[in-house]
């Protein structure tokens, strides 16, 4: 039994492998060909502001944007395939590397987000599935709608606005650590855990301080679809045999609420597996106004500077993560489904 | 489950809401709020940042001498140029070669001393990497670089020219610690180009110390630097993208100096004890252009009515707010040989008789693009939509990215009929700007400003070495040019640096870039 | 003191229309009956009579927007609905319920055993320790084979007949005063359903328990049964001891549904149908039966009253056992 | 409560709004939202104080005030009339690229979904891809890529979200397609087309109407992103993304209300969509119906 189990998941990582390269494969060829066929020419922007057409045509030839698009995209691959993303048009900085330095600024603000954005999304979708129609459902209802429909980024602008503008609690939105404020080793590049590697409680709590506007804007706006997809999902829960059956055994409130849980773990998770990924995308967006300087902000400006290098390192990024994520997500609700 | 979530929210809440001021405590620290990170600081390569930082790390052979100003300021005076890295120099009669002697005991943070290999070193680079340090190197016609002794070092030029010192006053092409810098090289990449563009290895008074990309720079101060030594030790780069942002930091006295401030902010700034603003009108021009490549700009009347269309009081008020001064020419003061050349002013009948004249009694329709590059594109190009309309040229605003503008507007490639550009340079050269911008081979001709008559004036300049006839042939390009009016001249936006109250010592250099040794703030 | 006694109960689905319009589905029109300790009590009829609705009654399980509009249901004399918010002390230790689909009424994601010891903590009715125990025992007394394997099974591994011997021995284990059964063998093999009822019937009174069966089968009623309740749109149209119902059917419904048992029709041919069950949303007034009965005259436009025959036998017609051949 | 006598068009139009915005108040809200803002697109000319692209040279930044009702934005134009006329985008941008995505979203969906095979697999890998990939990234690269127009705009928008309308639809041609009255029709011998078209798409295009509004909701969100971000439209064109844009400049330092109302523009319309689409899939499904208290 064990064995068998222990088979079946080793299967399902090879298939879910095996059916990733080529969906991966296509984004990266989607955006490769996308930027390239809209007729923008990166080369004056690399150029600068002297440039004359020898220089221009030199930069040409040695980005290799004189060759025809499917030799550019297969040589792109073939590197990419070695680890290579390349260097950066604008300053020629390996893209990779500032991927290493920069990821983490994100994956610290998506993960801390989904997670609190969990925290507040799941109970409230609860309460709203197991009274359906109530007042707190209808008001969750349009609370999560009002949420779903608000812009991130002007949310920012407004906590900014009032938190740092008129009330002076937040700091200011530059980047993630006070100028005062020594900056930690780069060990995982997570300035939160840097920080505690350290015992450098100071920056630390600079961290957080500057972190926990962000956080909270993009958990708020998270929090919406979690509280939709919770609901939905407790309330075919709430509707099924067994919680009916839960019911007429007179079970506590409690119970009933943990048999839900449990049942809807699975669903749940890959909910917010989905929601990790769309919020690795709009991570850009808070980066952006908070001046969080991670690899949204800087996979943005790129697409404005036309620096594909970067764009395809960024959207690459972006893709093996979503893949990572959904593999591991898969992989914990297969760990924690009976039926599998 | 809701009170775990609730004790959550409200430990996010206190820590969200713990303020930590951060008051700056550390001494000789400069905090510059930049708009990005330096993506670069290899001379060579432009990319965003690096002319800022290298100015910095890189100092020429030559430097600008100082004057007090009209207002009883220090200023530069670009018709004095003097020794800096060198000693002294020598020229041949012909102008052609240029001996220079070095100073002794010049070092880099890494205790290497400058040598006349260092400068043959520095040249090798930039014209093997044919990028902007060569570019520079052609201007100054410099055809070779060669060491004469351990302390001379001899420049060939392939024409006589007046630029060439100026050029040399310049950090590139950098001249750069080449003992240190060859440590880090490779076979395949045997100028170091990799390591240098992620490390300074110059004569400077800074070196850097680390990059974060997209986050801070830290810059410390030569310890070995040669000259008066700076007040600042280190420079603190933080990125901070939204330029409301860097207003907000430097009233709130987080950083003392951020760049690139609107205009509109300056007002405000200026009644802020906590903040100094220096102004200084520059000699880079808010121009609006047209390619007379397109119609209706091919006819000199319809350029010339724009050029009366515009209401230059409406723009100095709404666009400028007052601050900017009037440009007259394509070349402004204080660069040598500016004249009042550009005489239009509004006049709505002139521009309607001069429509009417060429066969458009009922006015025109353009399409005037413009880009961010510049804060002050988009007002003024409302500012002109509302004026040209008085007499008849309706102007469609268009903005376009800043990558299709630079694309469209290169050089021989043309293809923008109405634009709005900067006219700026480094080095404030006469000839020099005026190759740049309004001949036909000027890697900023933007709007196809191809005239033969002007080429030749502009050529002329360029290797005229006698006082006189220099001026004149000067004069004579900037009439010309003012005469076909296919530059619509209005306003100097100038410098405008944004400092922390105590700050002193700000010197406008040619290249308009801060200089921080320059800065103290000392009691 | 009847165990559990039903009065006069009314149940109306009431909703409000695109329109803006009451519209109101009448469900229960004064369900009556009541069962004695041990006895065990089948209830028949067909899809939507109310049979599912009244045993959700008893058990608080109602929601929204179906509504108790009248009426009461007395558990040991003591009105049940006091109970409906909260935390049962009734439900799931003094009353159980046998669900309909066993398969899916288990909990997928709690192992067997797990589930038995759950339903006692719950209720504490025994300890971790006894409750294991207890689990097993009962396990056994359902005749599971290899319970204690089983108690570590999910229940996605057990056949419909393993899950509802699952269900029934969870209904027993708290030594409930009464087991609902609602349809428990449907979708279950014919020597499957006999083994489970047989299982049933043979604990339920071996621990002095009350029974209410629901289903569709005559067969099961006749075979499991000390008391029958036939109900019609709503209404208990006639109760009483099985004996007498079965020799004697009062009312044309239950005369009709006897005639329609696979003996019966092999003995006196096939009766078509021809009316659909009555529309609840328009219950008009009088018999609900009317449209239906062949008997129908001027005085089923008035509702009829009960009328009780033999003693415990009463029935909801104008003509009380007078159609038998009809 | 009015009896089914009581049948004038006033009553039953009242009766029905009633009981609309009883069984779904969100229907009732997001509809009146949604219907406001159409107003406002429509009559913008008139209600604008001033054209929303004339700049007042001597007023720039100007608080909310008598003149200018929400202030005046960094190049001295009405904030107020700026709003107004960015309704006209919102539509613009959201009505066509909606009609893109069901005309090339409903025929997908239901040839793969009737059909399979290789139209089905085709458009399962794409939503693949744009599963595991968000769209608001490829938006961005591709807009960016083909020049900031509102026609490419509007192309991308449309074409990147038709595959979601496919799946929409694709999964109610396969509930129906089994169904006993689909049987029928093809044992009767109607054509492949005949079936999609005349028996299936009358029965799934419930699905699709609530879809609608929903994706519509974030047609306007994604093209006030792109403008917001430096993509999209441009200022001075009054669209609330670019508004807002604009107005990031001047929040940080005090000057509130550039950024603030066309964000609350944004916000509602969206909201208005959302509502719309949430409370159309409550009353378009039969099992949800609320309950009298």
């Amino acid at each position: 039994m064990i064995t068998t189990r222990r088979s079946r998941i080793i299967r399902f990582l090879f298939v879910r492998l095996f059916v990733s390269i080529p969906v991966i494969l296509g984004i990266v060829f989607l955006t490769f060909m996308l930027i390239r066929i809209g007729g923008q020419d990166p080369v004056a922007m690399i150029a600068g502001p002297v440039a004359d057409s020898a220089m221009l045509s030199a930069i040409r030839t040695q980005l290799q944007l004189d060759q025809p698009l499917l030799q550019q995209f297969l040589n792109y691959v073939l590197l990419v395939s070695q680890g290579d993303l390349g260097v950066s048009w604008q300053g020629g900085i390996p893209v990779l590397s500032e991927i290493k330095q920069l990821f983490p600024a994100t994956l610290e603000l998506v993960f801390l987000s989904v997670g609190l954005a969990a925290l507040i999304g799941v109970p409230i979708g609860m309460r709203s599935a197991f009274k359906p129609n109530g007042w707190f459902d209808q008001l969750t209802r349009f609370c999560s709608l009002a949420g779903f429909s608000m812009p991130t980024y002007w949310l920012g602008l407004m906590a900014i606005f009032v938190f740092f503008y008129l009330l002076r609690w937040a700091p200011a939105p530059m980047g993630r650590l006070g100028v005062d404020v020594a900056t930690p080793a780069v060990v995982t590049g997570s300035v939160l855990i840097d920080c505690l590697l350290e015992g450098n409680w100071n920056a630390l709590s600079s961290a957080l301080s500057h972190l926990a506007l962000p956080v909270l804007c993009f958990a708020l706006l998270a929090a919406a679809p979690i509280i939709k997809q919770t609901r939905a999902i407790m309330l075919e829960i709430v509707g099924s045999d067994y919680v009916r059956y839960a019911r007429a055994n007179g079970f506590s409130k409690k119970t009933i609420e943990k048999i839900a849980l449990r049942n809807a773990a699975g669903p749940l998770l890959t909910f917010l597996g989905l929601e990790l990924t769309s919020l690795l995308a709009a991570a850009a967006l808070i980066e952006y106004i908070f001046s969080l300087s991670g690899l949204g902000q800087w996979g943005l400006n790129a697409i404005l500077l036309g620096d594909f290098a970067v764009v395809q390192g960024y959207v690459l990024t972006l893709a093996l993560s979503s893949m990572l994520i959904f593999m591991v997500i898969d992989l914990m609700v297969l760990l924690l489904e009976p039926r599998n | 489950m809701m009170k775990k979530q609730g004790s959550v929210l409200t430990l996010i809440l206190i820590v969200a809401l713990n303020i930590f001021p951060e008051v700056w405590a550390q001494e000789k620290t400069l905090v510059i709020a930049m708009n990005s990170t330096p993506k670069g600081v290899d001379p060579d390569i432009w990319v965003p940042g690096q002319i800022e930082a290298t100015v910095n790390l890189y100092e020429g052979l030559t430097s600008y001498g100082t004057r007090v100003g009209s207002n009883g300021k220090l200023e530069v005076d670009p018709g004095k140029i003097q020794p800096h890295l060198a000693e002294s120099w020598t020229v041949s009669p012909d102008g052609k070669k240029y001996l220079f002697k070095l100073k002794h005991g010049i070092r880099s943070p890494f205790g290497n001393e400058l040598t006349a290999q260092d400068i043959v070193w520095t040249y090798e680079k930039s014209a093997l990497q044919k990028r902007t340090g060569q570019f520079m190197a052609s201007v100054g016609r410099i055809e070779k670089v060669e060491a004469a002794s351990k302390y001379e070092v001899r420049f060939q030029l392939s024409d006589a020219n007046r630029i060439f010192l100026g050029a040399l006053t310049l950090h590139l092409p950098a001249i750069f610690d080449s003992v240190e810098a060859k440590k880090h090289a490779s076979p395949d990449d045997p100028y170091a180009a990799k390591w240098l563009s992620l490390n300074s290895a110059g004569f400077g008074p800074y070196h850097l110390q680390s990059l974060q990309s997209g986050q801070q720079a830290v810059f410390v101060v030569n310890s070995n630097y040669f000259f008066k030594k700076p007040y600042y030790t280190k420079i603190i780069w933080r990125e901070v993208p939204s330029p409301a942002t860097r207003v907000a930091l430097i009233r709130t006295g987080q950083v003392q100096y951020a760049e690139q401030i609107p205009f509109q902010q300056l007002t405000v700034l200026r009644t802020d004890p906590a903040v100094k603003v220096e102004s200084v009108p520059g000699f880079g021009g808010a121009t609006v252009r047209m390619n007379p490549r397109y119609q209706p700009f091919d006819k000199v009347k319809v350029r010339q009515a724009v050029a009366y269309a515009t209401d230059y009081a409406a723009i100095s008020e709404a666009v400028f707010l007052g601050q900017g001064t009037r440009s007259r020419s394509m070349l402004n003061s204080p660069i040598a040989g500016a004249v009042n050349a550009y005489k239009y002013e509004t006049d709505y009948n002139k521009a309607k008789q001069l429509l009417t004249e060429v066969g458009y009694p009922n006015g025109v329709d353009v399409t005037l693009e413009y880009s961010t590059n510049w804060w002050w594109e988009e007002p003024l190009v409302l500012q002109m939509q509302a004026s040209l309309a008085k007499a008849g040229i309706r102007v469609t605003p268009k903005k376009i990215p800043s990558t299709e503008m630079l694309a469209r507007r290169t050089i021989n490639v043309w293809t923008v009929p109405f634009l709005t550009h900067l006219t700026s340079s480094f080095v404030p050269d006469p000839s020099y700007n005026m190759f740049l911008t309004a001949h036909c081979k000027g890697s900023s001709n933007v709007n196809a400003n191809c005239d033969a008559a002007m080429d030749k004036l502009i050529d002329a300049s360029a290797i005229e070495r006698e006082e006189k006839r220099w001026l004149s042939l000067i004069e004579q390009a900037q009439n010309l040019q003012a005469d076909s009016a296919t530059f619509i001249e209005t306003f100097l936006p100038g410098t405008h640096e944004v400092f922390a109250a105590c700050m002193k010592g700000y010197l406008w250099r040619p290249h308009n870039r801060l200089v921080w040794k320059d800065l103290n703030c000392s009691s | 003191m009847s165990l559990i006694s039903i009065e006069d109960l009314h149940v109306h689905f009431i909703s409000t229309g695109i329109d803006n319009q009451l519209i109101t589905a009448k469900a229960l029109n004064g369900v009556s009956f009541s069962l004695e300790a041990g006895q065990v009590m089948g209830i028949v009829g067909e899809t939507g009579a109310g049979k599912s609705l009244t045993a959700n009654s008893i058990l608080g399980l109602l929601r929204p927007p179906a509504k108790i509009v009248k009426g009461r249901i007395l558990f040991n004399g003591e009105d049940i609905r006091v109970h409906d918010h909260e935390s049962s002390s009734v439900r799931g230790k003094l009353i159980t319920l046998i669900p309909q689909s066993p398969k899916t009424s288990l909990d997928p994601t709690a192992r067997i055993g797990d589930q038995l010891i759950r339903m006692q903590v719950e209720h504490r009715t025994a300890n971790d320790s006894d409750a294991y125990a207890r689990a097993l025992n009962m396990l056994e007394q359902v005749q599971i084979p290899d319970p204690s394997r089983r108690m570590n099974a999910w229940p996605h591994e057990l056949s419909g007949g393993m899950a509802q011997r699952v269900l029934i021995a969870a209904s027993l284990i708290n030594s409930p005063k009464l087991v609902i059964a609602d349809e428990p063998t449907t979708g279950l093999d014919l020597t499957v359903q006999a083994e489970i009822l047989d299982t049933l019937r043979k604990l339920v009174n071996a621990n002095n328990m009350s029974s209410i069966i629901i289903t569709h089968d005559l067969g099961i009623v006749a075979h499991y049964c000390d008391r029958m309740a036939v109900m019609f749109a709503g209404s208990v149209v006639e109760e009483g001891d099985v004996v007498s119902v079965f020799k004697k059917p009062l009312h044309p419904y239950t005369q009709s549904l006897i005639a329609s048992t696979p003996k019966q029709i092999a003995k006196n041919g096939y009766k078509r149908i021809t009316t659909g069950p009555p529309d609840l949303y328009n219950l008009g007034n009088g018999c609900s039966y009317k449209d239906r009965c062949n008997k129908a005259q001027p005085i089923c436009e008035t509702s009829p009253q009960l009328v009780s025959v033999d003693s415990g036998h009463k029935t909801l017609c104008h003509f009380p056992g007078q159609s038998t051949n009809a | 409560m009015f009896t089914k006598k009581d049948s004038s068009a006033v009553v039953n139009f009242v009766n029905y709004s009633l009981g609309i915005s009883r069984r779904s108040p969100t229907f009732a809200v997001g509809f009146s939202i949604v219907g406001l803002f159409l107003l406002l697109a429509m009559l913008a000319d008139f209600i604008a104080p001033y054209s929303p692209t004339q700049s007042f040279s001597y007023n720039v930044l100007n608080p909310p005030d008598g003149r200018f009702l929400l202030g005046s934005d960094g190049n001295g134009m009405d904030v107020f009339s700026r709003v107004l006329h960015g309704c006209r985008y919102a539509f613009g941008i959201s009505i066509p690229a909606g009609l893109i995505m069901i005309s090339i979203g409903v025929p997908l969906g239901l040839v793969a979904g009737y059909r399979g095979g290789f139209i089905d697999e085709v458009l399962l890998r794409i939503l693949d891809v744009l599963r595991s990939f968000p769209t608001i990234i490829l938006a961005l690269a591709v807009v960016a890529a083909m020049g900031q127009s509102l026609t490419s705009m509007v192309l991308v928008i449309g074409v990147l979200d038709s595959p979601i309308f496919a799946r929409v639809v694709r999964a109610e041609v396969l509930a129906l397609r089994s169904s006993t009255f689909v049987m029928a029709a093809i044992a009767m011998g109607n054509p492949a087309w005949r079936v999609m078209f005349v028996h299936i798409l009358p029965n799934a295009i419930l699905g699709v109407t609530a879809q609608l509004p929903m994706r519509m909701a974030w047609a306007v969100r994604i093209s006030a992103t792109l403008a917001f971000i430096g993509v999209g439209i441009q200022a001075p064109t009054p669209e609330w993304g670019a508004m807002i844009r604009q107005g990031a400049e001047y929040v940080i330092t005090g000057e509130w209300w550039v950024a603030l109302f066309p964000g609350i523009a944004l916000m509602l319309l969206v909201l208005g969509f959302n509502l719309l689409g949430d409370g159309l899939s409550d009353i378009l499904d039969p099992r949800r119906r609320s309950v009298d208290k």
